[in-house]
């Protein structure tokens, strides 16, 4: 299916219409948007089928197809594709919630003044991702990455009036920023040694065992460290929570479904290349397991409700890394597909009850929501049974098969601290159901809720729909046909659950939700009671682990620290009142630096002296 | 030692004390005149050095038309105000070390380094002619465009300095 | 006759009037006064150019042309310092580099 | 050499004819007419390209070896034509408001590109000397031009006094290397070095020394300081040219220093280099955070740009060298594109702070377009030139195996992007008052759309399909390298 290309490039030209023209369409020219990704969707599906038949797996797409790009001396860039079963599986699942979730957008955003500006940035993020996701070359790759991270930046910033707002989307892009460095030296790294930006070719020359070992867990590390940025795996998850001050179809699609995947679906993409290395696969592993079970515990005491998402988020993107780093690429790509239908699904359903309060989301403020809004509760209620793993929804399946990987694989500290997530994600999950949808109105807005219109309501169905059903295709019960389709090295069908993990993990959900009740519905005083006998240990989970805290403290000691002394030394005039003033220690350590640059011209030329001989020194160190 | 010795080093000497009156001499215009002085010896230098016709431009356009240029501007700025106090007190000690850690590396380096390896000294007075035809053949390139300088700054000169008709 | 006179003298000697040139642009802070020390240096560089011309280089006039043309610029360099300065003595009433600091930091 | 080779050299001369037409012409234009002597300096500069043509794929040497006319001099001559015309073409709207004497602002702009097109193609020290001097001293008076503001006389006085003092210092430095070597030109230093390696301290120094004249130009740390200072204080315009036409003609001074004359000790001062590199982008982005001003930040960045470059040279081979060359040219396009926005802002509002550009997107929407994508590209982000370059730089510079330094310049240009959208924030983001949101739209002249468009297409252009650039700089690398 050599038309891939089209895919991304129809969203790339409704971005351009949109940007250029949409203030002149009619509903922010949503319409444009829309027929784009729909297309989009339509094409991938068509390569899904013809992909079926051709019965290929990982890596064994039917070649990468280029288009030459730059092409100068040693240096070649082609804009090499790759349509496998992995890229393809990525293409249907974001052109398809791109779409339910733009459509949802319709009515949400509706009357909004930047309209158009909004589905041209969402239409630029689905061409960004959809070209990550074919990348076949480290370039694209890149540049995609990128690009995906910039239009976070900017829907995450969508509201700029609200400085929260405005905060959330620089400290999303720096987080995120901090592991893109890790991701560009890696594809450095990796040039390095095989002299390609080419997936296919690296891969050669890893299976040819021309890379040496530390290179590879060199390589796959700094790459890790990018997917740990853009999907929120500890200690680079600070953003993600933030960025929940986008507008919740945002919120939805790019950091719930598609965007945050980027980092899971880097690591399956190169997976050989972790797979060659022991090490790396245990950092992937290791991190994993953190995140899953760390971001769980941070959702019990969170009471905005978006975030809870946010942070299930980031405890399911660390479930999908182990699950890698245990091996299975199948598991995480199922865990992927089945998160994306049912996370979007609960994202919306939030947004259609912030739409519905006008912008309550603190779930102690809501409460008695079932009556008003029934779509958007019983639809809610499904996605989180779906999330929770409750038996034969679709979270279930995929879940079931990761921790079976982890068992299978002999992890047996990632087993438990998997099924103890398992438990605390059924738990947290219906801790906002009851919470939110149950019990009494606790404010007036919760009270005179009105009910989602059908431009919304009917999304949530058809996620709702997927949320039960699409996990199915990773049930042995079927012959797991997911399996079949999706895999690398060896067939996941292969090594079938054993009932006893089927039952662990459907009694930790179960479990979870029955304690959530009892402690949320049944007894009235139960919930503060534990809060208080909790006590400095739910202030440390209220303040996120300070975490937030320790960052802001870096970043304001040392690495601001770091530039107002560069400043000082650059912009303090010597003979400033200031300087007699100030302690003796600042004069000691400062006195030669700081009169450096000054101002004063006799200054200026001393410090180019002193340039000669830091010259004339480094050389004379440098030949030694 | 030879008359052109003693020349040499008397010439040097005198240069060498000339120029330190030039840099440390309170009143403006006696550093004027010591720099001039310095020129007149560092023209006898090149003398020795058997670069007659430089030791000659050095004179013409040194020790008359710079010099004169020099007191000139020091004229036409000199207030008579006493200098305000200096902003940074170290200045002084950092230009003398930075100084004196120069002439120590570089003189170090100079003398240390065996300049002739292998090359054996031609010392012969260069006559004007060959100059001359080196100079307007080999290098006619630079020279047209140090005449590009010099229009430049010339013009530049009277941009920025020239007073203007009250219509101006 | 000057075969009595090694390089390296002539070298230090170029090498000294430099350094005094450098302490000069250093210290002083009269903005023609620095100008001043400026050529005192560049002097210094021609002693060593027309001293290398003669007893290094194979073509013994590359240096004189050097030297030629480091006189050249120099003039022009401080007839247009001047001209500055000048302006910034019409302007401000004094050549003080230590109050030409409105640009810093 | 013969007369036809003059033929090669005739984008100099009509820009020298060019220049001295408009200062003859200005005598006879009334006063209020100056300012649009700008049209028939920049038809200079075009037609000076159309010559250029001649030189395509030629390989000419002149006087004597000294004056070498290849790709590589090629690229860079029209470069710099390309920088002359934007910077005049951009130019009347402020001359208008800000400076007298427009013939004279013009002619000597000529000029300086004239110097500037004599440092690429010179193999040797004196004719390169001599033509960085003209270029200095075109600057020198530009940067004062503003004689009335106290500023751009602070500014002039500083340039020409460190610029001077820099000059001496290189000097000196030729003058140790002259007498290591006995030689001027790059071939016979090159030979020199092959033959009698040895030289110890003098050597090391003489290096040193030319580094920092050098260094200055360029405005490497710790050569930098004037650069902020004369940024801010010259007029607007010239601050465009200072950040990309000097510190181009200094680097393709230092790359074809070091390609043909230091190559054989290139190894001993990688390491230098590169520390010089490091110091000068960290400074550079570290000091660009705290700044309030539009031309005081964009010194800084252009400091750290300078940083970038110097990896290259610190690497340099053939495939940095193409690198370079890309980098340079994509800079050179990006900058513009930042300097011609602040310059038209500034015509407008007579303001050039961060905070000003408030309201930006909702006044103009080409500026704050324009801006965006010269920031972003400055930032390094993908898509734009910046990226492209900066990436095919650091690859070709990988093969060094001095990862410290790429490392150190990956960060930087990641740490970079942190000012580079503090700015953009206020053009987009930060809510204007609601007296100024009473503000009306800017008008901007069309030519100002027309090079505003242009810089922005290339900038697009060399961003995503560089192949032609690459191309280029890959002929002009191969003029040093063989190959």
């Amino acid at each position: 299916m050599s038309i891939a290309w089209l895919v991304p490039l129809l969203s790339v030209a409704a971005f351009v219409l949109l940007a250029f023209a949409g203030r002149r369409l009619p509903g922010g020219g949503a319409i444009v948007s829309l027929v784009a990704v729909a297309a989009g969707f339509g094409l991938a599906v068509y390569g899904f089928f013809d992909l079926r038949a051709a019965d290929v797996a990982v890596n064994e797409g039917p070649g990468p197809f280029a288009v030459d790009f730059v092409s100068a001396g040693d240096l070649s860039v082609h804009l090499s594709m790759v349509i496998d079963s992995l890229s393809i599986t990525m293409l249907v699942v974001v052109t398809f919630l791109s779409f339910i979730i733009q459509l949802y957008s319709v009515g949400y955003m509706r009357g909004d003044p930047r309209i158009h500006w909004f589905f041209a940035v969402v239409a630029l993020f689905t061409a960004a991702m959809l070209g990550l996701v074919l990348a076949n070359n480290l370039i694209i790759l890149y540049v995609s990455w990128e690009l995906v991270g910039l239009c976070s930046y900017l829907l995450i910033g969508y509201w700029w009036e609200r400085p929260l707002a405005r905060e959330a989307a620089k400290k999303a892009f720096v987080t995120t920023r901090i592991g893109d460095v890790g991701l560009l030296i890696g594809i450095l790294v990796l040039f390095k040694a095989t002299g390609s930006f080419e997936i296919d070719q690296i891969f050669e020359l890893l299976t040819a065992g021309e890379i040496p070992a530390g290179t590879i867990t060199l390589a796959a590390v700094l790459m890790f460290l990018g997917a740990m940025g853009k999907s929120g795996q500890f200690p680079l998850h600070v953003w993600l929570p933030d960025a929940m001050e986008g507008p919740t179809p945002v919120s939805a699609l790019i950091h719930a479904a598609t965007m945050v995947t980027a980092g899971v679906y880097l690591v399956a993409r190169m997976f050989p290349l972790f797979a060659a290395s022991e090490a790396a696969m245990l950092v992937v592993l290791t991190i994993g397991t953190i995140t899953a079970i760390f971001a769980a515990v941070l959702a019990l005491v969170e009471t905005d409700m978006k975030r809870v998402l946010a942070y299930s988020t980031i405890s399911q993107l660390g479930y999908m890394m182990f699950a890698l780093g245990a091996g299975s690429v199948t598991a995480a790509m199922l865990h992927l597909a089945g998160h994306a239908f049912f996370k979007a699904l609960l994202f919306l359903g939030a947004g259609a009850v912030m739409h519905g309060t006008h912008g309550i989301v603190d779930i102690d403020k809501l409460g008695g929501l079932r009556n008003k809004m029934p779509v958007t509760t019983w639809t809610f209620v499904i996605g989180a049974l779906s999330l929770a793993g409750f038996p034969l929804l679709s979270g279930f399946w995929s879940k079931d098969m990761i921790l079976s990987t982890a068992s299978d694989g002999g992890h047996w500290v990632t087993f438990v601290i998997g099924v103890v997530t398992a438990a605390l994600t059924a738990f947290y999950m219906f801790r906002v159901i009851f919470r939110a949808f149950f019990g009494k109105a606790r404010s007036d807005e919760a009270r005179n809720v009105h009910r989602a219109e059908p431009i919304v309501a009917i999304p949530l169905v058809v996620l709702a729909f997927f949320a039960i059903v699409f996990g199915w295709l990773g049930s042995p019960l079927i012959g797991a046909p997911f399996g079949d389709f999706v895999f690398a090295g060896h067939h996941a069908a292969e090594h079938g659950e054993s009932i006893w993990v089927v039952v662990i993990s459907s009694a930790a959900a179960i479990l979870g939700i029955l304690a959530a009740y009892s402690v949320y519905q049944a007894g009235k005083p139960r919930a503060a009671a534990i809060r208080a006998a909790a006590g400095g240990l739910h202030t440390f989970l209220a303040r996120r682990g300070y975490m937030d805290v320790g960052y802001q403290w870096l970043i304001d000691n040392v690495s601001l620290g770091l530039a107002r002394f560069v400043a000082v030394f650059d912009r303090k005039v010597v003979n400033d009142a200031g300087v007699d003033g100030t302690g003796l220690a600042v004069r000691l350590s400062g006195k030669g630096l700081r009169r450096g640059v000054t101002g004063l011209l006799y200054n200026y030329a001393a410090l180019m002296v002193v340039g000669v001989v830091i010259l004339a020194v480094a050389a004379l160190l440098g030949s030694a | 030692m030879n008359f052109a010795a003693v020349l040499f080093y008397a010439f040097s000497a005198i240069a060498i004390v000339a120029a330190l009156g030039t840099v440390l001499a309170r009143n403006i215009v006696y550093a004027a005149l010591s720099l001039v002085g310095t020129m007149v010896m560092i023209a006898g230098i090149f003398f020795i050095l058997h670069a007659d016709f430089l030791a000659l431009v050095q004179l013409l356009i040194y020790a008359g038309a710079v010099g004169v240029l020099l007191i000139f501007g020091l004229m036409l700025t000199n207030t008579g105000q006493p200098a305000t106090g200096p902003k940074d007190r170290w200045q002084r000690p950092i230009a003398f070390v930075a100084a004196m850690a120069f002439i120590l590396v570089a003189g170090y380096a100079a003398v240390s380094t065996d300049w002739m390896q292998g090359v054996v000294p031609q010392l012969e007075r260069v006559p004007p002619a060959v100059l001359a035809s080196s100079l307007f053949r080999n290098w006619a390139l630079p020279f047209e465009i140090a005449s590009l300088v010099l229009l430049v700054a010339m013009i530049g000169a009277i941009v920025i300095s020239r007073r203007e008709t009250s219509n101006d | 006759m000057i075969e009595a006179i090694p390089l390296d003298h002539v070298v230090l000697v170029a090498t000294t009037l430099f350094g005094i040139g450098l302490y000069g642009v250093l210290s002083r802070r009269n903005a023609v006064a620095i100008l001043m020390a400026i050529e005192l240096m560049l002097n210094a560089v021609n002693i060593n150019f027309i001293a290398f011309s003669m007893y290094v280089s194979p073509d013994p006039t590359v240096g004189q042309i050097i030297a030629v043309f480091v006189i050249t610029v120099a003039a022009a360099e401080v007839a247009l310092g001047l001209a500055i300065v000048l302006q910034i003595f019409r302007n401000k009433s004094n050549i003080n580099v230590d109050d030409l600091d409105l640009l810093r930091w | 050499m013969n007369g036809s080779d003059f033929a090669f050299l005739l984008p100099e001369i009509v820009l020298v004819a060019t220049a001295i037409t408009v200062w003859a012409v200005d005598f006879f234009t009334p006063r209020d007419r100056k300012p649009d002597l700008a049209w028939p300096a920049a038809a200079g500069a075009l037609v000076a390209m159309a010559f250029l043509a001649i030189s395509w794929g030629e390989h000419r040497e002149m006087f004597l070896g000294t004056l070498r006319l290849d790709n590589f001099s090629l690229f860079f001559r029209f470069l710099f034509l390309t920088v002359a015309f934007f910077v005049i073409v951009g130019s009347p709207g402020y001359v208008r408001r800000k400076l007298r004497n427009a013939g004279e602002f013009y002619g000597l702009i000529l000029m300086s590109t004239v110097g500037a097109m004599g440092i690429v193609s010179s193999r040797e020290f004196l004719t390169a000397y001599i033509s960085l001097e003209l270029v200095a001293f075109g600057f020198y008076v530009l940067v004062s031009h503003a004689r009335h503001e106290a500023r751009s006389n602070e500014a002039g006085a500083k340039y020409l006094i460190l610029g001077a003092f820099s000059s001496g210092l290189l000097l000196f430095g030729i003058s140790l290397i002259f007498g290591a070597t006995g030689s001027t030109g790059y071939a016979a230093i090159a030979a020199a070095l092959e033959t009698t390696p040895d030289f110890g301290m003098v050597w090391t120094l003489g290096v040193a020394l030319v580094l920092a004249g050098l260094g200055f130009k360029v405005a490497a740390f710790p050569f930098h300081s004037w650069a902020p200072d004369v940024y801010e204080g010259a007029p607007l315009p010239i601050t465009a040219f200072l950040s990309v036409g000097s510190k181009a003609a200094g680097f393709a001074f230092l790359i074809r220093l070091f390609a043909e004359g230091l190559f054989p000790v290139l190894d001993d001062w990688r390491v230098a280099i590169g520390v010089v590199a490091v110091l000068t982008m960290t400074f550079g982005n570290l000091v660009a955070i705290q700044q309030a001003n539009l031309k005081r930040l964009l010194a800084y960045s252009s400091i750290a740009q300078a940083g970038y470059i110097l990896v290259g040279v610190a690497t340099l081979n053939a495939d940095t060298t193409s690198g370079m060359l890309l980098h340079i040219a994509g800079y050179t396009a990006t900058n513009l594109g930042a300097f011609l926005v602040v310059i038209y802002f500034h015509n407008l509002t007579g303001k050039e702070g961060i905070d000003d550009l408030r309201g930006l997107y909702r006044r103009s929407f080409l500026l704050t377009l324009v801006l965006a994508v010269s920031l972003l590209s400055l930032a390094g982000m993908p898509l734009f030139a910046g990226f492209m370059t900066k990436f095919y730089l650091f690859t070709a510079a990988a093969a060094s195996q001095l990862w410290w330094l790429i490392a150190l310049a990956v960060a930087n240009s990641i740490l970079s992007v942190y000012y580079y959208l503090l700015v953009l924030r206020q053009a987009f983001i930060t809510p204007e008052s609601e007296e100024e949101e009473q503000r009306p739209a800017f008008r901007l002249p069309s030519h100002a759309r027309a090079t505003l468009s242009l810089l922005m297409v290339l900038v697009l252009w060399i961003g995503i399909y560089p192949s032609v650039f690459v191309d280029a700089a890959e002929a002009g690398s191969r003029a040093l390298f063989g190959g």
